[in-house]
């Protein structure tokens, strides 16, 4: 099972129809899979053939192809929902990406729950996309944002997260693992002490999802979400999963075809399970294509794929740390294979324009992360995220192509 | 290495981003704008003081940025002092379309050399927003706006 | 242009993959495509060519395939700014589908204008999508839902909607074709009688732009929307047309990443333009997918599409009308070529079952349109909805297999 | 035409459909339900009249469906009728797998053949919830719910 031996990298990547491209006339060194990941053939097989072969509106039809349809779509629930270790598929919500589930959260659970004073702890690692959405509700009910505030390592500090909790807490939401550092954040803990204060949980795994196996029963979070487009699957599909016992007794949030019971102009009622929260036609070729993601990913195995990021990550942290004047931001103890760097005197900018020109693709910028920015003092930071297809030829060409940038700025 | 990359930054352009010109405060500044590229979170504060007739007697700046959005801040405020708003607007406009690739003629008079070190921007789309996050600034600050942002 | 002979109906057919398909045996005969149309090969390319050959994450990146990416996906905002005639990209917002849409007009637009006793008018025509929003924001603010009757044909009743209109009325909202019996609403009017009495005007586009050319600047809506997937283009992604001048005083919708200008936990400022309500990672490729099946329907041109199913149109009303207690809902004026009907005795149901063995595609259930069922007084109807790839062999097939089920029901 | 639609709309439950036993609203009937199809709107209601140990002495409903939904709740009327709770819960289990298509060994007792003739409708997983719709009612009013809805 766990053997290495078995993990064949040059296999994996001839999955990914992108590597046999070439950007500027050199080999493409994709290394911003924390953005978004490429896609497997299987990924984009499931695509074409369900426009082309399958394609229907779902849940509305009693003919071939709407039925089809349909059993794709409501399989794909499944694969994800067996993947999560949810209990039941009325807990898995299809949205358009995490942002939406977050915002759908924050709609529905927190417009119902929070009063004046109330408080929603985050934690100063998040993504903007678990930042705003509950700024935009704690200005509509006079509920207060906290954050956890983070060490010199990028370490998320539990101490003060436990002193913060209190009777006020009604809502912790954070990142299971930081988009742009890296640090991997000790959700379990996170989540029973917030049980213990009398407050529901929702984390963001969008960066967790591609790297590890989650398991919703263990965790006990009352909210999870993650994107499509991370975890190797289409864009336009993100998933909630959120308690049961939760989802039954919050509001629908977005109101329109499929998610009512009967709809007079009197009285609306509404559906039950994840049909409640799924308005409209749904992402049904993207959640299809999804399913097939998270199947290709089980088929290689967690295990391997996280000890195959974990030597790149070594790898490369071993590497970079050589340079002069690198500086590498967020050095927690247990890290996904996500480095953000410095260099100085050299604006991140510049070095992502320079490394390009040698096909390497690496994010720069604030990572939509600026509260995090603002505690390392930086406006941004150049960021190298692996997944499963990177190899260390590829940590030695961003090596190569960062000397590039010291030699243009001499 | 690449030639558009050493055409992109080339040595005055890197002189002028390591020793930013008239990069402080002037406390007789009458006109002032504040840039903001949410792309990258770069700033830049720019300073003016405009006299008669909209003369710009004094331009400056301060900030933080890549290379190109310091130089680009460097060089307008040497290219600007000393010439009227409609001058400077000119300049402005023809800069635009100079970096976006949507001008090949550019001419800007005695200035036309200078700015063109920073012809280079147009074959990276990406860092137009860099080279025009000054220039922008400094429209609105003759335009008496407080905040731009290159979005 | 206008020359029929050149649209060649074979040429159509053979650009839809499906089509190559057969259901239980017999050649499809798709007669749904009110529910969801079918995708050309041009945008399956598209779709397939943007994952395995551009694919990057967009908006946050210098490097090549991340511009590639943004460059293509706002060519597609473009298409369709142009395909609308809208005055600004900063009035094409790109959302999920038409509810979204609409939601997002309802949470933002709604919430920040409306207050106790205001007036929301709608349609007996709508769409669920177009109802429940306004619902749930009337429910919040205090506004009343009222519902433009029509009459016996199906014809939107403009006397009694300008008799409701008055100095309550805050928002109209109408659709501009009707998805279950192909009513198309004298939305010209409607938008200018609003407009004199101080509301504001969305219209429901959904099923106006799979079979008309429209035009923003001409038209004079506040708001439009509509859904790619209904227009040839990928599940998953839809299109909210505002007004820049309503557009920039509203408040944000969801919160998150690309949405923002400056992020700090004491202070958020928000992004101007579409990107205000553009929040988290966007259907980047859907985008791109429904970009070029706009191309597409464009390169065919309206007139001749028009032309085509008005001609279906005529025909499936003549030979269905042929048929002993078959009795065709909705018989407006001015029609879409969708046909709802119901059997005397067979229900809606019955009818779709036996129907899809002979390998015909019909919608059979209340369209989302409870309404306007409670309207004409029944529970379901059946429903053949044509596209420009219909003919009129799928005509005679569908009338053929109504005998087969008159046949079983004696 | 096809068998599997001569199998599912064989003679008996066309006859159930166009003439529905127990199709009336008993004025001693104790327990009731509302089914509620969102799909295509059917919409049943049942009426029960649960006598001592559990023993349904009357059941009847009303409504409006389709021919699978009508002859489905007709059939079941007739069946319940005279059986316990129980023994109704059972059957409703066994008829519910047989028309799922999962089980093949139906037996439900003297009623089995009865049953047998909706067991076509496994070929049809849209309409299994027609089939199923009253079955799912007359539980609730057994136990005591009042609105059931198949989703
Ligand atoms: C008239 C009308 N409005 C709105 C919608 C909703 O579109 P979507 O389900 O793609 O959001 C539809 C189609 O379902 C429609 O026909
Ligand atoms: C930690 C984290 N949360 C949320 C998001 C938002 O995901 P999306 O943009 O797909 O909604 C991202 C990625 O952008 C992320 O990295």
């Amino acid at each position: 099972m766990n053997d290495m031996k078995t993990f064949d990298i040059e296999k994996v990547r001839a999955d990914f129809p992108i590597f046999a491209r070439e950007v500027h006339g050199r080999p493409l060194i994709y290394l911003d899979s924390g953005a978004s990941a490429q896609k497997p053939t299987v990924v984009l097989d499931a695509v074409q053939k369900a426009y082309a072969e399958t394609y229907a509106n779902v849940h509305r039809g009693v003919h071939y192809l709407s039925q089809t349809s349909t059993e794709l779509y409501e399989a794909s629930r499944e694969t994800i929902r067996a993947h999560m270790n949810a209990a039941s598929i009325d807990e898995v919500i299809f949205t358009k990406n995490a942002t939406e589930s977050i915002n759908l959260v924050a709609y529905s659970y927190g417009a119902a729950n929070l009063k004046e004073g109330d408080e929603i702890i985050l934690s100063t690692l998040e993504h903007h996309s678990n930042i705003v959405p509950w700024q935009l509700i704690a200005e509509k009910t006079g509920a207060v944002v906290k954050a956890v505030p983070i060490d010199e390592h990028g370490e998320f500090m539990l101490d003060a997260y436990l002193e913060m909790l209190g009777p006020r807490t009604k809502i912790v939401a954070v990142t299971h693992i930081s988009n742009a550092i890296g640090t991997i954040v000790p959700v379990r803990e996170v989540i029973d002490a917030a049980h213990d204060a009398g407050a529901v949980v929702l984390i963001d795994g969008s960066q967790a999802v591609p790297h590890m196996k989650i398991d919703m029963q263990a965790l006990g979070a009352d909210f999870y979400v993650f994107t499509g487009h991370k975890v190797f699957g289409p864009t336009g599909i993100g998933v909630l999963y959120g308690k049961a016992a939760l989802l039954d007794k919050m509001p629908p949030f977005l109101g329109g075809g499929d998610m009512i019971n009967r709809v007079t102009f009197e009285k609306t009622t509404f559906a039950k399970g994840h049909s409640k929260f799924e308005a409209g036609t749904p992402p049904i070729v993207q959640a299809i294509g999804l399913g097939t993601a998270i199947d290709y990913v089980n088929a290689i195995g967690f295990d391997k794929i996280a000890a195959h990021e974990q030597m790149l990550l070594a790898y490369a942290t071993e590497q970079l740390s050589q340079i002069n004047s690198l500086r590498i931001i967020g050095q927690a103890k247990h890290k996904a294979a996500i480095i953000s760097f410095t260099l100085d005197d050299v604006h991140p900018h510049d070095i992502g324009t320079i490394v390009d020109r040698a096909g390497v693709a690496i994010r720069v910028g604030h990572h939509c992360a600026q509260p995090l920015m603002d505690h390392f003092d930086v406006a941004a930071t150049a960021r190298a995220s692996f997944a499963l297809y990177n190899n260390r030829a590829d940590v030695d060409a961003l090596v190569a192509s960062i000397r590039d940038v010291q030699e243009i700025f001499g | 290495m690449f030639d558009d990359l050493r055409e992109l930054y080339q040595e005055v352009i890197l002189d002028h981003s390591k020793h930013p010109r008239n990069f402080r405060h002037p406390e007789d500044a009458n006109h002032e704008a504040h840039g903001y590229n949410p792309l990258c979170g770069d700033t830049v504060n720019v300073y003016l003081k405009m006299g008669h007739n909209g003369l710009i007697e004094d331009a400056a700046f301060e900030g933080k940025g890549c290379a190109i959005s310091l130089a680009s801040a460097s060089m307008m405020t040497e290219i600007i002092k000393g010439k009227t708003e409609t001058q400077a607007k000119t300049i402005f406009d023809g800069f635009q379309k100079l970096v976006k690739g949507e001008d090949d003629n550019f001419d800007a008079g005695e200035d036309t050399e200078r700015l063109m070190v920073l012809a280079g921007v147009k074959q990276f789309p990406m860092r137009v927003k860099c080279a025009t996050l000054a220039r922008h600034a400094m429209s609105s600050a003759m335009d008496g706006a407080e905040e731009t942002s290159t979005e």
